[in-house]
């Protein structure tokens, strides 16, 4: 290099890649970081290496053509964001659901939830070098998946939702398999405890680390578990709720520093609590059809626009769809929380470590595909 | 004081940790070897599309409507067919489908006016060339026709 | 002792270096096994399975596999710092094996100053470290290096008080004599703070979970050795369970009490197998830390060192000087 | 509360924008209005200082106009609003990322998908998008389109 260009400045900052091909980076995800040592100066997260286009597709699919697409935007959390995409069109063309689909939608969804965070609870522990409660918590995560496959049939992505119920009724199998599973699930609580919220590195590794305050939580439009760490009580399944969700009995758990250990305190009471509304919904299902008798097969929704809100495991998602009567939307724009989740890093980084930065990306808990679209 | 108060329960922390990794040491391994040992397939499980047998007929019932064709999303399925008779509906002679473009929806499968199509329980589908994945469902029904026959034999 | 260049010392010396190498690879590649067997079983599953009884073979497939495999040159790397850090790495492992007593009579050289010569030789590791992860033209490979030299520089004074209190109750630096010296009472029941610290320290030393920031490979993908490839790599692993294996052993010599049995029982075994059953125990311990805790970051790791270990270290060494003194 | 204390301060500065409310719960919102395209920020600094947060932007194409939607959201109580301004084709709406800082995100992702730029958001660069994308897929112009109306075909 020329020796002109070696000025002070030059030779205190460097740059990093950190990614897109990163261990640490959960999907194509790029960080431009600017480093003075190993502190940030400057972060600049670049996404959109997993674009597929899912609004386009939207525009030139048929509604129920769609719902292949909608399991595959955050794929840890399919289940959430099919039952998200069919309240959608179900608003739109006024369909009316039987209770009992309403509640399997419900469980269905709250297991998908805990395996989402159970899958981030392991791969966070994994971020700051813990290798084996990851695998324990995959374990754990196996059966949810075993569970959700003996009815929908997939272990991913589901497509189990249809307009107006769902593909298939719950069984006696289903329930037996849930109430081992929530069994299963009150020993390991303790397990995890020991192993990690207790444990003083993991303490020291998590708190005062990546704070957001509720303030800045608000210009970047954070939602879910990172806005509640911050001590704001706001769940679209509290504050909008869809389904059965006003009929059942759950906390909102909050944290009050809103960094990365309040983050991870939230997200595993919120475990608890899926299990809680689980348990309930269990006890409530009603008898009756799993989907709805009158649905055509080709919908012709009327013209206008809907809204539909939903809380995925990782905060307010919706679909906002607009209709030109048409069997297929005229524009399908998806709100994804990992979006805001993501941009707040552009704040939350500079001046913190590398290694913090791994622990505060983990802790955010982003799922690139579901920023791509 | 604090700071002796930290060194102990910060390695009583440690300690405890230590204590639930090696209880997991002697408790039985949940991985099972896959080649060589297998699961059982739940009843839902939705491997790719193929032709239903069916008793009365012992064949398929496709009548070439095409709206397997037509609803799915990706354009996944292929189906031609013949008028057999002067009136009456077509029977396939054809019915393609390319699986590394299917989202395993089940569109088609719910779609079907004479519920001829099922999922199979297939999951072990590698393939060199994208040409493996164009799978052909009369073949695949005609060598079903062909152990059932074989079966019915046997029996 | 004849003098000249075929004495028995000379013969005894060569003899010794060959057994140590072979010992030295097979070691390393049991160690492995066992590490990922420990792993394994920790996380219920059964590790490597496929190739030999219970997976035993694996490792040497995996070497072999990797002397097949191409080194890869990043462009503007520093050739030959970069083809010489994974020699300079393995080479004092070697040395170190020459002075540990394996048995009363298993000594290659039984040196007065085998202590010494264990921890000077050791620091070469942090010198190839450096030199890999300079040459590699690497970012991640830089980061890691410089953390492995500042947590070396910070874990080697803690190591070395610790030691040193046992030093000063045997009045040597041998190390038959540090063990013959606790024939009744291992030092570990009466040194508990020093033998704790030496272990620390010696995780820290030999880049392992929870201390293993230099290779952390959530945040630096490799750390040092992130573009090593083939047995430039391999040599950097061996090395690394050869130097574990090593400290393990010189914390069985100097608080467990090498060769004997416990309270002076041999119970008919050996001594040999007292002092290999004793080092793999320890191997075993320092494995299962690995398995069950998340790294810690690299300022709280000085902060341990600087603040608490240091500290500690030098209260047990001045508190030992002055009973050792005035009993 | 605050959304009664909003409708009034929406009204009073744009006295003849078209404020709809919904009584179905459709749109999800309580209601709807379109301001003009140089009053955007006023609204919004109403809805920063009201205690809102943006929740999305996303930007609709039409054969007379492109409409941009505004979702706000508040955490208590259940208020989503929406503001959307009409925007042709050639026009530039300013940006609101001072105000909300979020927003810079949304608007670029806007700029990506609809080649519609915004004053004063100085990082324009594609977000999703290829760095040297030249197109905007998400136009009805673009690729496979299966209609193109007028914005009064679709909200009469």
């Amino acid at each position: 290099m020329a020796e002109q260009d070696r000025t002070e400045e030059y030779r205190r900052i460097y740059s990093l890649n950190l990614g897109p091909q990163h261990p640490s980076t959960h999907g194509v995800l790029r960080i431009l970081l600017d480093l003075d040592g190993e502190y940030i100066v400057k972060a600049d997260p670049i996404i959109g290496y997993g674009h597929r286009g899912h609004e386009k597709m939207g525009e030139n699919r048929q509604y129920k053509q769609f719902l292949p697409n909608s399991s595959r935007l955050d794929y840890l959390s399919g289940m959430i964001f099919n039952h998200g995409f069919v309240l959608a069109v179900e608003k739109l063309v006024g369909i009316e659901v039987p209770e009992r689909a309403q509640y399997i939608r419900v469980i269905a969804s709250e297991l998908n939830r805990i395996s989402s965070h159970l899958l981030w609870f392991g791969t966070y522990v994994m971020d700051l070098g813990g290798f084996t409660p990851f695998l324990y918590a995959f374990d754990d995560r196996e059966h949810i998946l075993d569970i959700l496959d003996s009815v929908s049939g997939s272990r991913l992505t589901y497509s189990y939702c249809r307009f107006g119920g769902v593909t298939r009724d719950i069984d006696r199998n289903f329930i037996d398999m849930t109430r081992a599973f929530l069994k299963r699930m009150e020993s390991r609580w303790a397990d995890y405890d020991d192993l990690v919220t207790k444990n003083i590195i993991f303490i020291h590794r998590t708190r005062n680390v990546g704070a957001i305050n509720p303030e800045l939580a608000r210009q970047f439009g954070v939602t879910g578990p990172n806005l509640r760490a911050c001590g704001v009580s706001f769940d679209v399944r509290r504050s909008e709720p869809y389904e059965v969700y006003d009929r059942l009995d759950f906390e909102v758990p909050t944290g009050s520093n809103g960094d990365a250990l309040d983050r991870y305190y939230v997200r595993f009471k919120e475990m608890q609590q899926s299990c809680r509304i689980i348990d309930q919904a269990l006890d409530l299902l009603p008898g009756g059809d799993f989907i709805a008798k009158k649905v055509p097969p080709k919908l012709s929704p009327p013209k206008g626009e809907v809204y539909a809100a939903f809380e995925s495991a990782r905060g307010l998602s919706a679909f906002y769809l607009v209709s030109d009567g048409s069997p297929g939307p005229y524009r399908c724009h998806i709100r994804v929380p990992s979006f805001g989740n993501l941009n707040v890093l552009n704040e939350v980084l500079p001046g913190t470590l590398v290694a913090d930065a791994i622990s505060i990306l983990g802790s955010i808990d982003v799922v690139i595909p579901e920023i791509d679209r | 004081m604090s700071y002796f108060k930290e060194l102990f329960y910060g390695g009583l922390s440690l300690v405890e940790g230590m204590a639930v990794t090696v209880r997991r040491l002697f408790q039985p391994l949940v991985t099972v070897q896959y080649p060589r040992k297998k699961i059982p397939l739940s009843s839902a499980y939705r491997g790719h599309i193929e032709l239903k047998i069916f008793e009365d007929t012992g064949t398929h019932k496709c009548i070439v409507c095409l709206n397997c064709e037509k609803t799915c999303p990706s354009g996944v399925i292929t189906v031609q067919g013949v008028k057999m008779k002067e009136k009456g509906p077509k029977t396939a002679t054809q019915y393609v489908i390319d699986f590394s473009k299917c989202s395993l929806c089940g569109l088609c499968v719910e779609i079907c006016p004479t519920q001829t199509l099922q999922y199979s329980k297939e999951y072990e589908l590698v393939g060199e060339t994208r040409s493996d994945c164009v799978i052909d469902c009369l073949a695949r029904l005609a060598k079903q026709v062909e152990e059932k026959k074989a079966q019915g034999l046997a029996a | 002792m004849s003098e000249g260049l075929f004495s028995w010392e000379w013969f005894r010396l060569i003899l010794g270096l060959l057994i140590v190498l072979g010992f030295a690879s097979l070691n390393a590649l049991f160690l492995v096994w066992l590490e990922r067997k420990v792993a394994g079983h920790i996380q219920l599953r059964p590790g490597p399975m496929e190739v030999g009884p219970h997976g035993l073979l694996q490792t040497i497939m995996d070497a072999v596999k990797l002397m097949g495999k191409e080194l890869i040159l990043p462009a503007k790397a520093d050739r030959r710092l970069f083809f010489l850090a994974p020699v300079v790495v393995f080479m004092p492992v070697l040395v170190g094996f020459l002075v540990l007593p394996f048995g009363p009579s298993i000594i290659i050289r039984d040196m007065n100053l085998g202590v010494l010569l264990v921890f000077a030789f050791s620091t070469f590791t942090v010198l190839a470290i450096l030199a890999g992860g300079w040459a590699s033209n690497n970012k991640y490979a830089l980061l890691g290096a410089i953390r492995s030299v500042a947590q070396n520089v910070a874990y080697e004074i803690p190591l070395l008080l610790a030691v040193m209190s046992v030093v000063l109750m045997v009045h040597s630096l041998s190390f038959s004599e540090i063990v013959v010296s606790q024939k009744r009472v291992w030092f570990i029941f009466v040194q508990p703070l020093a033998g704790l610290i030496y272990l620390i320290s010696a995780t820290a030393e030999t880049n392992r979970a929870p201390f293993d920031i230099p290779e952390a490979e959530s945040e630096l993908v490799a750390g040092f050795h992130t573009e090593y490839s083939g047995m430039g790599f391999g040599l950097f692993f061996l090395a690394e369970y050869t130097n574990m294996f090593i400290v393990c052993a010189v914390a069985t010599s100097l608080f467990f009490g090498g060769w004997q049995g416990p309270f002076g029982y041999s119970l008919g075994i050996p001594g040999v197998f007292w002092f290999l059953f004793k080092t793999y125990t320890l191997v075993f311990f320092i494995m299962w830390v690995r398995w069950t805790f998340p790294r810690v970051r690299f300022d709280q790791l000085m902060n341990f060192s600087w603040k608490v270990m240091i500290p500690l270290s030098l209260a047990n060494l001045v508190v030992t000087a002055i009973v050792v003194k005035f009993i | 509360m605050k959304v009664k204390e909003l409708e009034a301060i929406m009204l009073e500065k744009f006295p003849d924008a078209p404020l709809s409310r919904d009584e179905t719960g459709m749109t999800g919102a309580l209601w709807s209005i379109i301001v003009p395209i140089s009053g955007i920020r006023d609204a919004t600094k109403a809805f920063w200082s009201a205690g809102f947060f943006l929740e999305s932007i996303t930007a609709l194409d039409f054969e007379d106009t492109f409409e941009l939607v505004y979702h706000f959201n508040c955490y208590e109580p259940k208020s989503r609003l929406v503001v959307r301004v009409l925007c042709g084709h050639d026009q530039v709406p300013p940006s609101i990322c001072d105000i909300f800082r979020g927003a810079g995100w949304l608007e670029r992702e806007v700029h990506d998908f609809f080649g519609i730029s915004f004053s004063g958001n100085t990082d324009m660069r594609p977000l999703l998008l290829p760095e040297d994308a030249d197109y905007h897929p998400l136009r009805k112009t673009f690729g496979k389109v299966s209609a193109y109306h007028k914005r009064e075909e679709i909200y009469g």
